[in-house]
């Protein structure tokens, strides 16, 4: 047992720390700070994702022979650790650690020749059709058709997802389709690349309780699809879905976020008064502060163990579904801080539908839209998995029920 | 001991809730929600033709109520609904501080209120007194037979629309004392005010209201110079009893919204309330709702108690609101799932309704905070 | 709506205190202080009983004809209220409350005029046979038998009953058993009342996780029961346990003894010292009072509420559930804090196998087994239906699943 | 960064937990709670034998351990079991004061610890002294060249057991005060000394100790006069994390016992495991699980760090564990039902450590406080 950094590890943390100091833009750095990135246009995220290529991190996960930089877990630890310290945005993770990893295990050489050097350069945004509307977390049981024409040429999808996330930015969209009804479920499902071009493709916004239009309805109506763009084997879908989902997982329980929000928590606590003194200062926000600091600190260290397990070659299992469930507590948790801070100037609201953004809010702490925040973060518990599904796997494999 | 409605009230819940649901559903409220003044007037002259602000008047100030239960029932009615047209602001506060203490002329404006034909603000808040009542540095000097007023009144509700601005100034003591404290009635078109407006997250609108020597007559002030921190902490309680209501007719709707959805939406092949964690869960939630009705009773039967049973009564139940509010908007969510992640359906205004309650009048650990030094005392 | 009490109520109210200051004795008030009446004695708790029946208060629920007061439910609730403040003892309910309304509505004239004086003059000490080993809260599952001799002048009874509470007490005890195996379960169940000096009746006690020996196991082998202890007719059982259920209801919420446990929390706080001030003025102790305090005024007047309704005529339906379910909550809350309070020394413990008393354990503050007391009250939330059972009906109930 | 135990501690940890499992049983365990003495001298002297203590003690003080995660990895086995033998009092509190401060005559006490020849016992608690450390009146006034103490100590752990005693007092100063304090190593018989014992609701026994003109040499004062706080709180956190790792194995167990208990027991013809909301809470207490190990593993991976990072490790675990320790002892009650409310099964006695662990060196309230004081600090 010893909790401490090995030298490579702080040399490669230092590393990490004054690229970041050197190469991340105030602009972005000032969109991230407290608002998490919400504020962030395609531009600004492709602008980072450039930066970050001819750092050659912007793949960490890649293999060598892709062009990744192959980081073990507790790197890239660091890395998502240092990054949420510094502001940094998020990279957008569809294309690059969602559907690569597919790409990179099931998807032919051609298909890697041609979408990754694409997805690397910014030529390509990738988004996700998995969800499907009436669903939930029942994921195998979509309804979008996937028929092969006559000629054998193309298939024409027809159906309809939903929750997917920064539609509105992505030129292509990798899709499980239903290519067999008359096997179970799990069965006739295929994996396919679609470029949302093709005629045949609406994206409807779906505005979020905040506001907020991040996520999409996507329509196919005969939309016909090269069968070059079939990944791997017909009805061998749900196979690399679940391949796709563990890798999903990474990151799952957002230790850098947490820690980065509980910072803005405690500085916007510094000047916000209350009853004449430092809200900080107020016995009761103080406990709870502490007390969510104390249960990240815990969770930290499960992260760490669940990193070293897997640096070790382990593969984990229902700790992913613990961390998905505490760390989204936690994050919950501080984003509830962060509105309580706030006080009364959490009420104000950018509405689009008058102001069209946010200046002219009155925010003298410099919160920025926290309450928005706390709303729109809801989801964590919601998708990807709901934190119920989460506990039920938790139950299933423990109890061998 | 007594817990039924008495006729008239129960009158007039049955009419308000008959006509909201007819009159006030969802796309109705986000056309509203969307529209430059963050309110409809007609439904504003509607309500107020079927009585809502004059029961929040007692019979002296010429309504017909005005005690807590009054206010309670129509409160819960509007809550129920999502209403966010500024009722608690124009009458509740403002229209209750120029009811409470103006003279014969000042009050004259109450029956115009009563009518529906004007709207008020209460400009007390400032950027740095959070929840504090006493907290107030903007200055009300003497100039002459005139007063002048500098400050800045932060997150004031429906300072847009006012006719009027009942504004909050020292003319002695310090930022956190009692003593000191006046009231005014001030015309919104007075020179020298600057009003910044912009959307609230949860409905309406509010707005910076910035005091440059605005100069007023004497015969401005409501009541005694110095002597008005007690009618604002009254209203302040009538305002939270008010809250807490609306609160809880909010509430009423996000768990008969998450009930229906239990019952209806099918996974794996049955009704997801059907699977035990969500029943019990629910089962938790109407707990909690006999809670938060409950609480709801105390601090509007007391409203018109003592000043220390009021306040003991109104601080318990803003910090119970504030958790059974927060139970209630989050487990309704996330039972619901996705769906009501999206705005357009009912439950994520009404969500915002209930949070959002936390961040005026006090929020859930001030008034802990408060009821233990308020029992302590 | 008026929260305030009607001058005959207060009236009520203070008749029932100037009756406890005179007439319960200052060594059972004491017994009962803090420890919530765990030293009591059989002895004591008749003494207490027949200075209630004295005052023709032993039996206020029942009516006049069969010797009770009929008070309403507002008075019920006044003087148990007032009982609970005075540190009174509780009235052992399981003949007076629970046995004595089923004879009431179902018993023949002959029972209810040998039983009810005997009951009143506390000639019997009536037990509860309902449970059975691994029954749990599927209460219609009992196994015990009660086979119909050739003469048809007895019931032979054998089996096993559980969890009958002061059974060590007790010379009768009334019980549910199956006097049909071939109907559906509720179908075929009796109820009968058994002298616990028939041979082949054992009485085994439980000692529960604190050391307390309350509640016992009850055999039967081959007891001879004379078919006249046979209430109502054969196999409606389940109508009359039912029945029973709904009256052991009353004062489900528990409001008087929270309020007697929160009392004697601030007292003990007031005397405890923390970091050199008296715990009661920490301010994270004082939060968890008040949160506590808040809840409780709250359910409070749910309780009033539903005692309104029922005063009105009106039947409690699931709030019953609820009140036992956050009533339960809070008690245990309570009970948690007492244990808080007493610090260090909560540790110490008055085993029974050594020295056989509290007498010499040391207790500056006064506050008498504290954390025994936390550890039994765990049974609130278990015994009497279970808070899990009570959320299923409030579910069932309200979403008519 | 590495998370596994070194081969000397797995070793450890098997032949302890081989040991226990086979010799430690309830029926065993529950004869030495009925016994007057509360313990088992056999089980000590075996658990002697198997290296118990010599691995609480590091290699310079005669033992082969004494770190951090050496404590951790022997208290876990025995909370796991339910062990109520004294080893903490004697070894790491009292004994490990005797390490870190005697001098070589003194130190050779620490041979015969080892080996598991005496026991010792730390009387430094006083009736108001609460969980303060520094809040001790007892008082130690020079006599010639003898030292006289006079107070009295409570709850002194396996204080009728000890051979020795350490004892805290006060040579200047006031209680509240961390200078002034000194330790004094004495001989339990020593006149003047009297022990009132009594048995713990958790296992194990304690005693108040009355000290009437205890009159020792000065020779048997721990290390400097008046300097002894640091080191009593070094060896108070070695205890914490002692503790902490015990009530980690005793909820391992208790959510052991739950999880055995959830899938064999049936109702209504199925597992109990099988309803989703038990099913749902369960995983929520290996959720806790995977915190309250991870806190253990921070104290303990700390205890050789700089004092404010061993103490604010030491006080945000004692927080969590006290938190998270309360959950899954109520909660694998509740899901037990009665059974778990029987003195005779296993979990009664598991469930009593885990909660009465709150009521020594501190409970979670206290270490909140401690945890905001020290990182404003």
């Amino acid at each position: 047992m010893d909790l401490s950094y090995s030298d490579e590890e702080k040399a490669f943390r230092e590393e990490v720390r004054s690229f970041l100091a050197e190469k991340l833009p105030k602009e972005l750095r000032d969109k991230v700070a407290g608002s998490d990135g919400d504020g962030l246009t395609k531009a600004d995220m492709e602008r980072w994702h450039a930066i970050l290529n001819e750092q050659g991190w912007l793949v960490p996960n890649w293999p060598k022979k892709f062009g990744g930089a192959e980081w073990n877990a507790v790197q890239k630890h660091i890395f998502e650790e240092e990054a949420a310290a510094a502001d940094a945005p998020r990279i957008v993770p569809f294309g690059f650690s969602m559907l690569a990893p597919v790409l990179h295990k099931f998807g032919s050489q051609e298909q890697n020749d041609y979408w990754l050097p694409r997805m690397l350069n910014g030529d390509d945004w990738w988004c996700q059709g998995y969800s499907e509307p009436g669903a939930g977390s029942d994921l195998a049981s979509l309804k979008t058709t996937a028929v092969k024409n006559e000629a054998g040429t193309h298939y024409i999808v027809n159906g309809q997802k939903t929750w997917t996330t920064l539609g509105q930015h992505a030129n292509m969209i990798f899709c499980l389709v239903r290519t067999d009804k008359d096997v179970k479920q799990q069965e006739g499902i295929s994996f396919l690349l679609i470029d949302m071009n093709t005629p045949g493709i609406e994206v409807r916004p779906i505005i979020l309780l905040d506001g907020a239009p991040e996520v999409n309805e996507v329509w196919f109506t005969d939309v016909e699809v090269p069968v070059e763009n079939l990944v791997g084997e017909e009805n061998k879908g749900w196979t690399y879905a679940k391949y796709l989902l563990t890798h999903e997982r990474t990151n799952i329980a957002g230790v850098g976020f947490s820690q980065a929000g509980l910072n803005t928590v405690k500085r916007l606590a510094k000047s916000e008064m209350a009853g004449g003194k430092p809200l900080i200062q107020n016995p009761h926000f103080a406990a709870r502060v502490a007390q969510v600091e104390i249960d990240l600190r815990a969770m930290a260290t499960t992260n760490m163990r669940i990193i070293a397990k897997a640096a070790g070659g382990g593969t984990p299992g229902i700790e992913a579904s613990m961390l998905k469930v505490k760390g989204t507590i936690i994050r919950q948790e501080i984003n509830d801080l962060a509105r309580r801070t706030a006080g009364v100037y959490a009420m104000p609201f950018a509405s689009e539908a008058i102001e069209g953004s946010n200046a002219g809010l009155p925010d003298p702490l410099g919160a920025g839209p926290v309450a928005a925040k706390y709303f729109n973060n809801r989801k964590l518990s919601i998708f990807g998995g709901s934190n119920e599904i989460q506990r039920g796997i938790i139950a299933k494999v423990s109890m061998g029920g | 001991m007594n817990f039924e409605l008495t006729e008239e009230r129960q009158m007039l819940q049955d009419t308000l809730r008959r006509f909201l649901r007819d009159r006030y559903d969802t796309a109705t409220r986000n056309t509203i929600l969307d529209s430059a003044t963050g309110m409809s007037s007609e439904i504003w002259t509607e309500l107020a033709e079927l009585g809502v602000i004059g029961a929040l008047f007692t019979e002296e100030q010429g309504g017909f109520g005005g005690k807590g239960f009054d206010i309670a029932v129509v409160f819960e009615e509007l809550g129920r609904a999502g209403v966010v047209e500024p009722f608690l602001d124009t009458a509740v506060l403002a229209g209750g501080l120029v009811a409470d203490l103006g003279d014969d002329t000042q009050a004259a404006l109450v029956e115009e209120i009563i009518d529906g034909g004007c709207q008020l603000a209460f400009a007390h808040g400032e950027p740095t007194s959070r929840y504090d009542l006493n907290r107030v540095q903007t200055s009300a000097k003497a100039d002459g037979d005139n007063i002048v007023l500098n400050g800045h009144k932060a997150v004031v509700v429906n300072a847009e629309a006012a006719d009027h601005l009942v504004i909050s100034a020292r003319e002695s003591g310090e930022p956190g004392d009692d003593a000191g404290l006046s009231l005014f009635l001030v015309p919104a078109d007075t020179k020298g005010i600057t009003i910044q407006g912009y959307a609230l997250l949860a409905g309406g609108r509010a707005a910076e209201v910035m005091l440059d020597d605005v100069s007023i007559p004497a015969s401005a002030r409501l009541g005694k110079a110095g002597e008005a921190f007690a009618a604002i902490e009254a209203r302040t309680a009538a305002a939270a009893v008010a809250q807490c209501a609306e609160t809880l007719g909010a509430m009423e709707t996000a768990t008969a919204l998450t009930k229906e959805y239990l019952m209806t939406r099918k996974q794996f092949g049955r009704p997801i309330g059907t699977f035990q964690a969500l029943a019990h869960r629910m089962s938790d939630l109407l707990i909690e709702m006999e809670q938060a009705r409950s609480a709801v009773i105390n601090a509007a039967g007391h409203l018109e108690g003592d000043r220390k049973t009021r306040e003991v009564n109104v601080s318990a139940t803003k910090n119970l609101m504030g958790r059974a509010g927060r139970l209630v908007a989050e487990d309704s969510i996330q039972m619901h799932g996705g769906i009501a992640m999206t705005q357009e359906y009912e439950l994520a205004h009404i969500a915002k309704r209930i949070v959002m309650a936390d961040h005026r009048f006090g929020d859930t650990d001030h008034h802990l905070e408060r009821f233990i030094a308020l029992a302590a005392a």
